[in-house]
């Protein structure tokens, strides 16, 4: 059975990444690539057929050893193959072998070839070995490499300042969700003993409720900071100054779905406490909002898509949140599909033009039609129109809200998916439609960059298909219930935002600087742009931290180290106060016996010339003397 | 064969004369007699350790010889899961240093390389012992090798550090030495054999093990170091040459947690008992504080110096812990902050060596530069933030499981340290390995500091991923230590 | 008979301090050989005939002679060199001279009696004192040896 | 025969003797010193042996050893005047500490 080589995926990877490492200079350029593609390929390959026989039988697959002993407990490491994680390796190997054939041709010239490609293999190594991952600390290992990754290859034009920041801020802000999730991760052990994820379904009914709640929302906190989730999402606009198909495959498609998929993971767990789902849900909506509310005025290519990636991994977070864990993961899917994309897109776009602001691109439906079609499928799934995968997926979360029979859950979600497509053709029209002012750039892309496109795009268009089965295979099943009215509705609410953004963008009836002199749509306009100045605040915390820091070095420096010296100096004031009665008392009690022992002895060493004569004389002395003291005493 | 650990013991110091004497004829044989000579002990190691039972928590291959009789001393060596861990740490930490000393010691050669071995053979002798007085001799004589090797071959300012790190360690065994007295003074057997006194200590009322154990903190305290007792840390890692930090660093601070398991936990529990919430506070103003100092520095070798207090704060906070995580935790700690504060300290030098300047402001750009020694540098940190798949990360896990079952608002603080080790760690390399590089780096070839390196590199991924290999011999002398 | 061998004894002090005295080595070295004479006179006075015989053959004949002989090998001018702490020399000698005599001044013994012929000293020193005659003959041997490695030249 | 002038003579040899020892720097003379010295004891000597002869035995072994004694004596001073060229002993104090 295929399933039992589950584990070979991430092997050739990590062999990949060790040799281009370590090998770094003598690997030319080009075969560093092609290693890294054809691990990559054999992954995808397995994972295809993993999922393929997953798909058919739909059984799983546990296999476990022993990995090491701790006190009385023996932790065990193993792969587990389900449905879910099945999915996942097919969505992780699957854009990850699309992106590194991208790579190939965008990161040509560049001479840390080897490096790069040897970072993104063992990125799609740990992702995919978090995938299989069958306990909690396995899977937290991965989860920090995948950090790690995710920090060297966002900060992987090192010459530039804003990757140093960038890079450093992700790793920072993704560590606070991991040491939350750490924390819950140790705090479930010490209740259950194991770290397997079987062995905590099994036995986490036993402990109290407060404590279900607090490992629980520990482990959504790993969740919030790895998906950028609010209030920790501030990393992923910073993260897109890395090389574009490190946005497209880690801040897209895989790394950020990390949390999600733990959600699904734990999903047992979460049935049974309604408040964390609840928290879950109301955290995923209100990113939705933000994200898709913060995409609206952005100027950046990537930017835009940036935002987008948090508000729709909101709503995959929001559909866990509402029990709709097949929704998620089908929207999980749709999403990697269409945001690779647009990313891989945007690539293209950038290299084209080397410029990074839509306000100043156009014309780009002139340069050959295939990248701008793919494009418009991919746009079109995000937006949610029917009948593209977004649609499906997005009807599926809403159905799920609806047995949930939240109201205020329902009407933000479906505020929230009617500014998505707003967004999302602004992003399109600045950089697609005719404009003759605008210039387009005089590069263009070869196959190998088109290629990739065109297959995701393919898949976007065609995953709708699958929504049925697609339910019917996961594990939890979701009934699609008589909401029909509320589904035409919220179609219809999209379809309004399409319109809406196709007006004001594309065909620019209605003109967007008139509404811009509204005051409420100025301040609006503001904290959108400034994404509600919460990275703002975040950065002037650290610069406090620092500060602090700083202060307690100074502090360190003045009054610890101050203290010892203050002892070493009182010590050297009394040594010396005692040094000089040392000298005259005690030393010179001591000193004093020297000397007169110095001042004899030189007086005695004057006798000693050395002169058998002069002995004699002494001789002759101590004679008389004798003689004396013998008549003295002898009368 | 029972003499293996005497000759552990002996081979560093006999070996140690025998380099000054090549010396003598050929300064620049001392490294190669000094190199082979580690290597012997390491060997010799080696073969210890495949008579060394793992299955035992008890002394092992216990050699007993008759000396100060009259006193009830006696010359007592024996190995135990503790133990045996950290002799090879240091066996291998000393051909670590000898490897960074190759190029770079280049005056008084026939002195240096025989207080290296000196270094080695009092470290070996201080894990080995298992009488109080020639635990003491040893623990003293370390300090006199460390101190020539800070005075002599270190920076700029050598003088002042090498006095404040003699006056403050030293004072600081006076008082582990108070200590040890009033346990032996207390006893009614008059031995100072260890495993007899453990025994013993175990009976002493609270108070009374609560009084010792002041002055057994303040003997590892200092050692360790645990904040407010660091000051000398930072000036000694700054003003040692590379190969004394590495050791100093690597093993000498191991000395501080040994104590603290040996004589603290082993002979004194009830004292722990009452003093564990106390001790737990420190520790984690420790984390928090050496992590906050260390984000605030200028000097790259300093920023690692003071992630070693916070490293070490760990450990402690494991030990007090009272579990047999907490305890297996701390040993590992200690053991993996051994290999990753060397290889820091290592990389710092020769990154001194390359760029002329250890000030990190200064550092931008080392990674065009120097590509090599920036991979090492970004590796060793991230090993020190505890990136899980290094061994650190094993480390402050089963530390944090284990003291979980004891505290827990306090476990969670201290986890939340990590986010502020993070923090310097990345801040760091941010402001080093990153930007345009207004450095001139001389080329040198590093080929044999690099090589002695791998071995360090090749531990920290091993026990990062496979753990038993350590835990093998840590549990049974934590099952053993607990259980009593 | 007392009144001569006073004489004598007058005459052996007046010639032990001549040479002390005398600036010319030559000179001194002829009162030390009078002196000697008169010390082997006081023996036979006393009877002892052997050593007065051999006082005066040794310490008149052959160490006179070798001193002599010294004194012309060594001191070209024949001058000795100037004295040092004469005065002090005095006291001192005084002093001990004092305190020796003021006891003995008192002894009224009578001296000589026994008859020291050849043939009873020849027969005691191979009796009663065979063993230190004996060492005194090694000593002898050593000494002309001694003296003959001390004074052979380096060169030879 | 009353020993008076014995004694006196004696006495009076070795306070000469003693004399020229401590104040003379003629190595010769010196000897010389030490001739009258030994001499003085053998006065003693032979004019106390009255029991037997035991007395003039020893003064005859005196009189050896004081040969044996200038002989090796004089052997130094000839070997001191070749080396130095200056018999004065005030040169010759290589015992000084």
């Amino acid at each position: 059975m295929v399933m039992e080589y589950a584990w070979l995926i991430p092997v050739p990877l990590f062999i990949v990444f060790g040799i281009n490492i370590l090998l770094n200079k003598r690997l030319k350029n080009r075969t560093s690539g092609y290693l890294a593609t054809g691990a990559v390929a054999f992954s995808f390959i397995l994972s295809t057929l993993i999922f393929i026989s997953s798909l058919l039988t739909g059984s799983k697959f546990h296999g476990s050893v022993t990995w090491f002993q701790l006190g009385e407990h023996v932790i065990k490491a193993g792969y587990l193959i389900d449905p879910v994680s099945s999915l996942m390796l097919l969505v992780v190997s699957l854009v990850s072998f699309l992106v590194f054939i991208y790579s190939l041709e965008f990161m040509e010239d560049d001479r840390s070839k080897p490096r790069f490609f040897g970072e993104l293999a063992l990125f799609s190594g740990s992702m995919t070995g978090l995938v299989l991952a069958d306990n909690f600390l396995l899977m937290f290992i991965f989860w920090e490499l995948v950090g790690l990754c995710s920090y060297l290859l966002i900060g992987f034009w090192m010459e530039k300042s804003e990757a140093a920041s960038g890079s450093k801020k992700a790793f920072l802000i993704t560590r606070i969700g991991d040491i939350l999730m750490l924390s819950g991760i140790m705090l479930m052990f010490t209740q259950i003993g194991s770290f397997g994820f079987e062995e905590t379904f099994n036995s986490f009914g036993q402990l109290s409720g407060d404590l279900q709640t607090i490992t629980l929302l520990l482990l959504f906190g790993g969740a919030v900071g790895k998906s950028a989730q609010l209030p920790l999402q501030v990393w992923i606009p910073d993260a897109m100054v890395g090389p574009t198909p490190v946005s497209a495959l880690i801040h897209a498609a895989t790394m950020v779905k990390a949390g999600v998929y733990l959600l699904a993971r734990i999903s047992p767990l979460l049935s049974s406490s309604p408040l964390v789902t609840s928290i879950i849900a109301y955290f995923g909506i209100l990113t939705a909002l933000f994200g898709a509310y913060s995409a609206l005025t952005q100027k950046d290519i990537k930017e835009i898509l940036a935002y987008s990636t948090i508000s729709h991994i909101g709503f995959m977070v929001f559909a866990i949140g509402v029990m709709g864990y097949s929704a998620s993961l089908f929207h999980l899917f749709n999403h990697s599909a269409f945001k690779a994309l647009l990313f891989l897109a945007a690539g293209v776009v950038i290299t084209e033009t080397g410029k990074h602001d839509i306000t100043k691109m156009g014309n780009f439906w002139k340069r050959g039609k295939l990248v701008p079609i793919a494009t418009l499928i991919g746009c079109l799934s995000l937006a949610g129109i029917p009948p593209l995968g977004g649609w499906f997926s997005k009807e599926m979360i809403l159905t799920a809200t609806m047995q949930g029979g939240n109201y205020i859950l329902v009407s933000l979600f479906i505020l929230a998916s009617f500014l998505s497509p707003i967004y999302i053709f602004r992003w399109y029209s600045l950089i697609f439609s005719t404009n003759r002012r605008k210039k387009v750039g005089d590069k263009s892309s070869g196959y190998l960059m088109v290629l990739p496109i065109v297959a995701l795009a393919t898949i976007a268009g065609l995953a709708g298909l699958f929504n049925s089965s697609f339910n019917e295979w996961m594990p939890w099943s979701l009934h699609h219930g008589s909401h029909a009215i509320l589904a035409i509705g919220s179609t219809l609410v999209v379809l309004t935002g399409f319109t809406l953004a196709i007006l004001i963008y594309h065909l620019k009836l209605i003109d967007i600087n008139r509404i811009k002199e509204n005051t409420l749509f100025e301040i609006l306009h503001k904290f959108s742009f400034n994404a509600l100045y919460i990275d703002d605040s975040y950065t002037k915390l650290g610069f406090k931290a620092f500060s602090f820091s700083i202060l307690a070095s100074k502090f360190d420096d003045k009054y610890v180290d101050g203290v010892i010296n203050a002892f070493g100096a009182f010590g050297r004031k009394v040594s010396s106060k005692s040094k000089s009665f040392d000298d005259i008392g005690i030393d010179g009690v001591v000193n004093g016996v020297a000397d007169s022992i110095k001042f004899s002895s030189s007086l005695a060493r004057k006798i000693q010339t050395g002169l058998v004569r002069d002995y004699s004389l002494w001789i002759l002395i101590g004679t008389i003397t004798i003689l004396i003291i013998l008549k003295i005493s002898g009368g | 064969m029972n003499q293996l650990l005497s000759l552990l013991i002996l081979i560093p110091l006999v070996g140690g004369v025998i380099t000054y004497l090549v010396g003598r004829f050929n300064k620049e044989a001392t490294k190669y007699s000094a190199l082979s000579i580690s290597i012997i002990t390491g060997i010799l190691f080696l073969l210890t350790l495949t008579k060394f039972n793992i299955k035992i928590g008890k002394y092992q291959l216990v050699e007993e010889y008759s000396w100060l009789n009259s006193i009830g001393s006696q010359i007592l060596l024996g190995i135990d899961g503790l133990s045996a861990t950290l002799v090879g740490l240091t066996i291998l930490l000393t051909i670590v240093a000898i490897g960074m000393s190759w190029k770079k010691i280049k005056k008084k050669k026939k002195s240096y390389y025989p207080l290296l071995l000196l270094l080695e053979a009092g470290l070996i002798g201080v894990f080995l012992s298992l009488d109080f007085i020639i635990f003491f001799i040893f623990w003293e004589i370390t300090l006199i090798p460390m101190f020539f090797i800070i005075a002599i071959w270190g920076g700029e300012r050598r003088l002042y550090a090498s006095i404040k790190f003699f006056i403050y360690t030293h004072l600081s065994s006076l008082f582990l030495l108070i200590s040890i007295i009033a346990i032996y003074l207390h006893s009614p057997i008059q031995t100072f054999s260890i495993p007899v006194l453990t025994e013993i200590t175990q009976t002493f009322s609270p108070q009374l093990q609560l009084m010792i154990f002041i002055g057994v903190f303040i003997g590892f305290a200092v050692k360790m170091p645990i904040v407010p007792f660091h000051t000398w840390l930072p000036d000694a890692h700054v003003e040692a040459p590379t190969p004394g930090s590495v050791m100093l660093a690597g093993v000498l601070l191991k000395m501080g947690g040994y104590v603290l398991i040996r004589v603290g936990y082993m002979m004194l529990p009830s004292a722990i008992d009452l003093a564990m919430p106390i001790l737990a506070i420190i520790s984690i103003v420790t984390m928090f504080y050496a992590g906050f100092v260390a984000m605030g520095q200028e000097d790259l070798k300093s920023l690692i110096a003071y992630s070693s207090v916070g490293h070490m704060g760990i450990v402690l906070f494991g030990v007090a812990s009272m579990t047999v995580y907490g305890i297996a935790g701390g040993i590992y700690q200690m053991i993996s902050h051994g290999l990753i504060s060397a290889l820091l300290f290592s990389i710092c030098g020769m990154i001194k060596k390359d760029v002329g300047t250890r000030k990190i402001s200064k550092l931008s750009g080392l990674a065009k530069e120097t590509p090599t020694l920036t991979g090492i540098l970004v590796f060793g940190s991230f090993a020190g933030l505890g990136l899980p798949s290094l061994s650190g990360f094993i480390a402050e896990l089963t530390v944090f499981i284990g003291a979980f079952s004891t505290w827990e608002i306090y476990t969670i603080l201290a986890i939340i340290s990590l986010i502020v080790t993070a923090s310097y760690f990345i801040w760091m390399l941010q402001r080093t390995i990153f930007g345009e590089s207004q450095l001139n780096s001389k080329e040198i070839n590093w080929k044999i500091e690099i090589t002695s390196l791998i071995p360090l590199i090749i531990l920290i991924i091993i026990f990062g991923v496979y753990p038993d290999l350590l835990f093998d011999y840590i549990n049974p002398f934590v099952k053993l230590i607990t259980s009593i | 008979m007392q009144s001569l061998m006073l004489i004598i004894s007058f005459l052996v002090l007046i010639s032990a301090l001549m040479v002390i005295l005398s600036e010319d080595m030559v000179h001194s070295a002829l009162f030390l050989i009078f002196s000697f004479g008169g010390v082997g006179a006081l023996f036979l006075s006393v009877g002892a005939q052997f050593l007065g015989a051999i006082q005066i053959l040794i310490y008149t004949g052959a160490v006179g002679v070798m001193m002599l002989l010294m004194i012309y090998f060594t001191s070209k001018e024949g001058k000795s060199i100037k004295r040092e702490g004469k005065y002090s020399g005095i006291v001192l000698v005084g002093l001990l001279g004092f305190l020796i005599l003021y006891p003995s001044i008192s002894i009224t013994r009578e001296v000589g009696g026994t008859k020291g012929l050849t043939q009873n000293i020849g027969r005691l020193l191979f009796s009663d004192l065979l063993i230190p005659f004996e060492v005194i003959s090694i000593v002898l041997l050593s000494a002309i040896i001694g003296a003959t490695y001390i004074i052979r030249r380096e060169d030879h | 025969m009353i020993a008076f002038h014995f004694l006196i003579t004696s006495i009076g040899l070795v306070l000469i003797g003693l004399y020229g020892v401590i104040t003379l720097r003629h190595p010769i003379k010196i000897l010389m010193s030490i001739e009258l010295i030994l001499n003085a004891a053998n006065i003693n000597l032979v004019a106390f042996s009255t029991e037997n002869l035991i007395g003039q035995g020893f003064a005859s072994l005196v009189i050896a050893i004081s040969a044996a004694e200038v002989c090796v004596g004089l052997a130094i001073v000839y070997n001191l005047y070749r080396l130095k060229k200056d018999i004065d002993v005030m040169e010759v104090n290589a015992l000084k500490w």
